[in-house]
């Protein structure tokens, strides 16, 4: 099995605060990822990492075999990694189908994009009623899934996607899982950050979990879902 | 009188629009309020004049080089200046204060190089034509103005609104974080818009010069108190808003002038904008987005 | 204590809330769940005055809130949470959490000038409060960090401390779990029992099905800005209505 | 030594005067900014200030203080008045707004009879003493310092960082951006009064578009974090010509300069308590930020 | 011994293209006295300092000119603004303060150390009014005037009560402000009330302007200006668009004196372009004090040589580049001991094919 992407002794730090303390993992070639940890943990840090919003301190993060560590994040995203951000990052001022057009601002293949869009409609059906809208007046479960529509839209090779199911409906979100696990099998790599540490293990491949910046325990999904520690310090037995 | 008052209303609203076009342009995308347009408008100026006077140039081939000297000036601006303090994440009133820096900069080397006088286009090089109808009069180059000012804002409506630099741009002026995200180039595009405002307050900057003969290193001064007025009555960062700001200040000096009496034309055009503003508190124009609860 | 009565809110021309009533007893965890873009924080923002309704009445302690101010609904004893995190990024956690005392501290102008007693008291009493309302979400001993180097998780918490300032009798929280992990819903969970034997009502807006069911004593279920249910959280657990337009059909967890 | 005094004191005056109310002028932006009102009427009311007090002076014979006295009191009233209507605006429509005003002000100045028009007022009697600028500054920084460590203070940042927010935490935000703004009027008033009384003569034209943007650039340049940065930016950026002088012609180019290296490599202001802090902590700090 | 003499005049800023052009009438006058050997021997050293044409600026200036540089007397400062300001403290010194470009009314009321060489334009104006008026036989004039300066405003008053006494109605006043570079919409109202000449308190390179937007909406007007017209640039920017623009001026450069004509070369020579009335004004005065300073024999002792100054000056008469020149005690206003204004003839020109020609 190919890794698509490998962060290899990753240190991330805010100023004199050290994030992320020398974390490798790696995200194999159409698996679903999944990254855990409690508040602070530094997951979010670790994702912004990659995605070259942050700089790292020290350490290397490769896309295939190329690494992206020193890359500008509009270089990484064009190389197909594309992330859904904590707090959604929404463009409130622009309408919903323009937000989803922007997702798809790096794509060379134009004349797809209606198509995609046509599908992101298919699976939220609310942006379709909303298109013409500011994206600004949804209300903050509409905007997660414009938010995830507009990830889509980029047609990413890899996935970040950082709490997606962050203010959901319970039904939106078994959706958005089900949703996830669909869009894996048609090849698309995903790191997922959750909170939802059931769900995400329970359609995980492989998982880590993030402690004080540090990876604690590495395994696979089901594995990590019958761990005592986890069941103790995540799932709140 | 009233049509020629109109006439000139027309024609002062575009000059003031025209000027505005490149302030608001950097605000809308930048989201800084940057003083030393007028500066750069001015050096427009000096430089079309320089290449026409010195080196015998065209007049539209003098207007395009010092559109692009005056675009390249923005950018060097940018990058020395603006950029550093968006990557240090500076509190949003440095950049203006700094630009205030660029300008007094800009403002006393072009005294020191030009003189304090005011100068003019060399006889000869300014189209005389002018069309009157009747008691109507109507100057070649104030026309050039009003369909020039126009044009650009719909090119530039055009490129906001229908392509995806345009959305690009609306993107970073919401929030940089999110358009990085989106794969955005968002430094080239800074430095596009920078380009782009300081070429066309170059243009604006030439146009005025061959119009009223007032080359002068303070010339923009005054220009960006008007341009402040336009940009926020139509709306900060609205193109759109610019134009027809710069119409509405343009009508409404020109008919206190009319109407009511010259002494007040300034404190007619600020009072009318102090009072659209507690009606309208985003400018004629600019949408009210509240942020959600 | 709290009671809305027919209230609608339209915004242009969308109707987001459509005669919605409901009466929330004294003292009670009450819930309010239902589909994203349903109007829930809707609902909250009416209560807090941060938006008017079109229509119908809040009263909340035989004080009819429609026209009063925001600030002087915090004054009546009412304070919340957001959805989308709201601190004050740039100043200390403890700060934060004083700031939520503000109709509290009372000293004159005097006393604050010249530094008297009365000052001097108030103060330090109110930073003492804010340290104990930062042990109860465990963040004490960030207490003099900027709130801005916090976590998602961690500003929600912030946020929990600072509306507990506030000294409401009413404390409505929108979504305060979103974005922790079980581990650390259970934590707050005891902590909001807590918080209601010490005489506060909650009034809850959560997605988090286990959360809602174990804590609340009555649920609203809204749909499209209409309550279609309420009732115990058995009641609505199994009312057909609401499997269908926002449980779905597995149970939640 | 006493000479020396004597010499240095009668040239430099005016130039220590001028730090003094400038200092105040940058404490009134800064209250309102503290607040997060970016308000650019400052130099309007400076000017009302100045001719409340100038007027009392010469007309009336009142004595200084009674006339200063007026001069704070005058600004704070059309401040009350203006400041009702136009404080719901926000960012940079309220700078403009009270830009706006400060025209309209100006424009009303400059046409009416009893200020002189734009000749403006000639002859003001001599009154403003170094310690009187030295006692009400030292009084305004005393207020201010409590406010900063009070209710009032917190409540100030709070409304700056989120209106919504602070207004859910009971704190009246109308009321107390009103306060500052007032508050700062009054202190620029009282600066405006002070600086008629010893340049002997005014007129529309300082109290103009420039002078509110230099007002603001004092405080922004000194820091406006805490009270001493904009003590800080006062002092610098009236001193800063004084040492220029060589420079000749380009000296206020190189004025310019300054201001932008000083936002660029100080992007707090000069005075930036935890960049002073983080000097020693700085040293062994990694390579690390962020981008945007 | 050098006699220090002080210059405070505005070298950068907008008022700039005043400050400069009048240091160098300092320069140009100063330098030719002192290559005859100076005053008594004495060489005249100028010390000049930048007041940027701000009041603050020109108190700073006079004091550290005053205390600092300990200089005999100082010229300046350039606007009469700034003089407000800065005159009170010479004045307190004992200090002669000599104003070369101040016009305005009260200048010399702050003091009997006060004098200046500019003329008012109450002793211009109506002159020229009067010469207008015959020249084009004028029934009816319209008034524009820059209104935030004092220089433009003060001209409008004495226009004002100058045509008043002279009978002749004004059809239509109208004011621009500093800056302005659009005058259509007042010209076009002007237009409407169909004057028969156009009266403008304005500076020149605003007049020049007025005038080609004038032309441009087809009216035919003649111009009357005062002082402010009286610079080259008046036809650099509106050559003969200016033609029969009537301007009264203390200084010709069509003055066909020696003393004009040797002026008006050697400045060429020296700066490389036309000097203009402020040049002219500045050299004139140079050349008054040194006239005094020939009177008095200098102790060394500051103070007293500064009253001696002072007690010499009012008795100098010469035959300059502005024409004849005296001094006349200013009238006291408030009890208060006032000092010299200049008495000298107004000279009318007439604009002809691009420049100022004497008004036969
Ligand atoms: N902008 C920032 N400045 C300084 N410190 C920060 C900043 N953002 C996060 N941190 C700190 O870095 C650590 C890791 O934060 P991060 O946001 O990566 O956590 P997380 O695992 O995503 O937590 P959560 O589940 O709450 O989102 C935390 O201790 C936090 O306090
Ligand atoms: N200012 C506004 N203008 C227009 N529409 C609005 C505005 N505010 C909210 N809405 C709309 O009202 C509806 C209800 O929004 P609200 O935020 O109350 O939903 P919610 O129930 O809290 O949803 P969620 O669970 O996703 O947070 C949504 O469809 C939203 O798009
Ligand atoms: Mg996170
Ligand atoms: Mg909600």
């Amino acid at each position: 099995m190919s890794q698509i992407l490998r962060v290899q002794d990753l240190h991330v730090s805010y100023g004199h605060i050290a994030a992320v303390k020398g974390i490798s993992l790696a995200i194999n070639t159409g698996e679903i990822t999944a990254l855990v940890g409690a508040n602070g943990a530094g997951k979010s840090t670790t994702l912004l990492a990659i995605s070259g919003l942050l700089k790292s301190a020290s350490g290397q993060i490769f896309l295939e075999d190329e690494d992206i560590s020193q890359q500008s994040p509009h270089h990484i995203v064009q190389k197909g990694v594309v992330q859904v951000a904590e707090g959604r990052a929404i463009l409130t001022t622009l309408t919903v189908r323009e937000n989803l057009e922007l997702g798809a601002y790096t794509r060379k293949d134009k004349t797809q994009i209606g198509q995609d869009m046509e599908w992101v409609f298919t699976l939220f059906p609310v942006l379709k009623n909303r298109a013409t809208g500011l994206a600004g007046n949804l209300s903050g479960g509409e905007q997660q899934m414009l938010a995830i529509g507009r990830a889509l839209m980029a047609k990413p090779k890899v996935l970040l996607l950082d709490e997606p199911s962050m203010g959901l409906a319970p039904l939106v979100v078994q959706e958005i899982f089900r949703i996830l696990k669909e869009i894996n099998q048609t090849g698309l790599s995903i790191l997922l950050v959750e909170q939802n540490v059931r769900q995400a293990l329970k359609i995980a491949k492989h998982g880590y979990v993030l402690e004080n910046g540090s990876i604690v325990l590495s395994d696979t999904g089901a594995n990590l879902l019958s761990n005592p520690k986890v069941i103790e310090a995540y799932l709140g037995a | 009188m009233l049509a020629q008052q109109l006439i000139n209303a027309l024609t002062l609203g575009s000059v003031y629009a025209l000027f505005a076009l490149g302030f608001t342009l950097v605000f809308g995308v930048l989201g800084v309020i940057n003083l030393s347009h007028g500066a750069i408008f001015m050096l427009g100026s000096y430089m079309a004049l320089l290449l026409v006077s010195s080196f015998q140039m065209s007049l539209w081939m003098a207007m395009l080089l010092s559109m692009l000297a005056c675009g390249l000036l923005g950018v060097v601006v940018d990058f020395l200046v603006l950029r550093p303090l968006r990557k240090r994440n500076a509190p949003h009133l440095a950049p203006m204060i700094a630009t205030i820096g660029v300008a007094i900069m800009i403002t006393n080397i072009s005294q020191g190089i030009f003189g304090a006088e005011n100068k003019r286009f060399p006889f000869g090089t300014i189209p005389e034509e002018s069309f009157s109808l009747g008691n109507l009069h109507l100057t070649a180059v104030q026309l050039a103005i009003v369909v020039i000012a126009f044009i650009l804002m719909l090119v530039l409506l055009q490129v906001m609104r229908r392509t995806q630099i345009g959305r690009a741009l609306r993107a970073i002026a919401e929030s940089p974080k999110a358009a990085y995200l989106l794969g955005i180039n968002v430094e080239g595009l800074f430095f596009l818009t920078s380009f782009a405002a300081a070429a066309l307050g170059g243009a604006a900057g030439v146009l005025v010069g061959l119009s009223f003969n007032a080359i002068s290193p303070f010339m923009g001064q005054p220009m960006l108190h008007k341009g402040i007025a336009v940009i926020i009555l139509g709306g900060m960062g609205d193109i759109r808003g610019a134009m027809i700001g710069g119409l509405f200040l343009g009508f409404a000096e020109v008919m206190s002038v009319a109407y009511i009496s010259s002494d007040f034309r300034d404190a007619v055009a600020f009072g009318l904008l102090f009072i659209i503003l507690l009606v309208r508190p985003s400018g004629m124009f600019g949408r009210v987005l509240e942020r959600k609860a | 204590m709290l009671e809305l009565r027919s209230v609608s809110k339209n915004f242009g021309g969308l109707r987001v809330l459509q005669d919605v009533s409901f009466t929330m007893p004294q003292g009670s965890i009450y819930g309010l769940i239902g589909p994203n873009g349903a109007g829930k924080t809707t609902i909250v923002n009416l209560i807090t005055g941060l938006l008017r309704p079109s229509s119908g009445e809040l009263r909340f302690n035989e004080h009819d809130l429609t026209t009063v101010a925001s600030h002087k609904i915090t004054q009546l004893g009412v304070a919340r949470t957001f959805q989308n995190i709201r601190i004050f990024k740039e100043m200390s956690l403890l700060e934060n959490v004083v700031v939520g005392m503000h109709e509290h501290l009372n000293y004159g102008v005097a006393s604050m000038l010249f530094n008297l007693g009365t000052y001097k008291d108030a103060e330090k009493k109110a930073k003492e409060r804010a340290h104990e309302l930062l042990s109860w979400v465990r963040l004490d001993h960030k207490a003099h960090m900027l709130a801005d180097n916090l976590s998602y998780g961690e500003q929600r918490k912030l946020e929990f401390a600072r509306a507990l300032a506030t000294q409401p009798k009413l404390l409505l929280l929108d979504e305060p779990v979103a974005g922790m992990n079980p581990a650390e819903k259970t934590e707050l969970m005891a902590e909001i029992v807590n918080i209601r034997q010490r005489g506060f009502s909650i009034f809850m807006i959560e997605h988090d099905m286990r959360f809602v069911m174990e804590l609340c004593d009555r649920i609203a279920v809204l749909n499209f800005g209409k309550i279609i249910a309420e009732g115990t959280p058995e009641e609505v657990r199994n009312n057909p209505d609401v499997i269908e337009a926002y449980l779905g059909k597995e149970d939640a967890e | 030594m006493l000479e020396w005094w004597d010499s240095f004191w009668a040239i430099y005056s005016t130039v220590i005067f001028g730090i003094g109310i400038n200092a105040m002028l940058a404490l009134s932006i800064y209250l309102t900014l503290s607040c997060g009102l970016l308000s650019l009427a400052n130099a309007a009311f400076m000017g009302i200030g100045a001719y409340t007090a100038s007027m009392i002076s010469m007309q009336t014979g009142l004595p200084f203080p009674l006339a200063l006295l007026a001069g704070a009191i005058m600004p704070a009233i059309v401040a009350l008045i203006i400041g009702i209507p136009t404080l719901r605006l926000s960012g940079v429509y309220l700078a403009m707004a009270t830009l706006g005003f400060g025209e309209v002000v100006r424009v009303i100045v400059l046409n009416m009879e009893i200020t002189g028009g734009p000749m403006g007022l000639n002859g003001i009697p001599q009154k403003t003493e170094w310690w009187h600028i030295v006692i009400l500054l030292t009084v305004i920084l005393f207020i201010l310092a409590r406010m900063r460590r009070s209710k009032i203070g917190r409540a100030f940042e709070a409304i700056k960082e989120d209106e919504i927010a602070a207004r859910l935490m009971g704190v009246n935000v109308g009321g107390y951006k009103l306060l500052a703004f007032v508050m700062g009027a009054s202190i620029a008033g009282i600066a405006g009064g002070l600086n008629a009384h010893y340049t002997f003569t005014i007129g529309p034209g300082n109290y103009a578009f420039e002078n509110a943007v230099d007002i603001l650039t004092m405080a922004v340049f000194g820091g406006t974090s805490n009270l001493i940065g904009p003590l800080i930016g006062s002092s610098s950026l009236t001193l800063l010509p004084e040492f220029m002088h060589s420079l000749k012609d380009f000296r206020l180019a190189a004025n310019g300069l300054i201001l932008i290296l000083v936002i660029l490599y100080l992007p707090k202001g000069i005075w930036d308590p935890a960049r002073i802090r983080n000097f020693r902590k700085k040293l062994t700090s990694s390579r690390s930020g962020k981008v945007s | 011994a050098d006699i220090k003499i002080g210059v405070a005049e505005a070298l950068t800023g907008p008022a700039a293209k005043y400050g400069v052009a009048i240091k160098n009438g300092f320069t140009l006058a100063a330098d030719q006295i002192n290559a005859k050997g100076g005053v008594n021997g004495n060489k005249i050293q100028l010390v000049a300092e930048d007041e940027q044409g701000k009041k603050e600026d020109a108190i700073n200036v006079f004091k550290k000119l005053l205390f600092q540089e300990k200089v005999l007397m100082i010229f300046g400062p350039t606007l009469s603004n700034s003089a407000f300001a800065a005159d009170p403290i010479a004045n307190a010194t004992k200090t002669v303060v000599f104003g070369t470009s101040n016009t305005a009314d009260g200048i010399t009321n702050m003091g009997p150390f006060t004098f200046r060489n500019s003329v008012m334009e109450a002793d211009v104006l109506p002159v020229t009014t009067r010469a207008a008026v015959k020249q084009f036989n004028i029934k009816k004039v319209a008034i524009l005037y820059g209104n935030d300066d004092a220089f433009t405003k003060s001209g409008y008053d004495v226009f004002k009560s100058a045509l008043a006494e002279q009978k002749i109605p004004v059809t239509d006043t109208e004011t621009y402000a500093k800056g302005d570079v659009d005058f259509k919409a007042q010209l076009t109202k002007i237009k409407a009330s169909n004057p028969d000449a156009i009266v403008c308190s304005c500076l020149a390179e605003e007049a020049a302007n007025i005038i080609l937007q004038t032309r441009s909406l087809g009216m035919k007007q003649p111009f009357v200006g005062g002082n402010g017209f009286n610079s080259p640039k008046l036809f650099e920017i509106a050559k003969d668009a200016a033609d029969n623009t009537l301007m009264g001026s203390p200084w010709s450069a069509e003055n066909p004196s020696p003393a004009n004509k040797s002026f008006m070369a050697d400045y060429k020579a020296k700066f490389g372009s036309d000097p203009d009335q402020f040049a002219a004004q500045a050299y004139d005065a140079m050349h008054i004090v040194a006239e005094a300073l020939k009177k008095v024999s200098l102790s060394g002792n500051l103070e007293k040589d500064r009253l001696a100054l002072r007690d010499a000056l009012p008795a100098v008469k010469i035959e300059g580049a502005t024409g004849k020149f005296a001094f006349r005690r200013a009238a006291p206003k408030d009890g208060k001991e006032a000092g010299y204004d200049a008495q000298q003839d107004a000279i009318v020109n007439i604009a002809k094919g691009g420049k100022f020609v004497l008004l036969k």
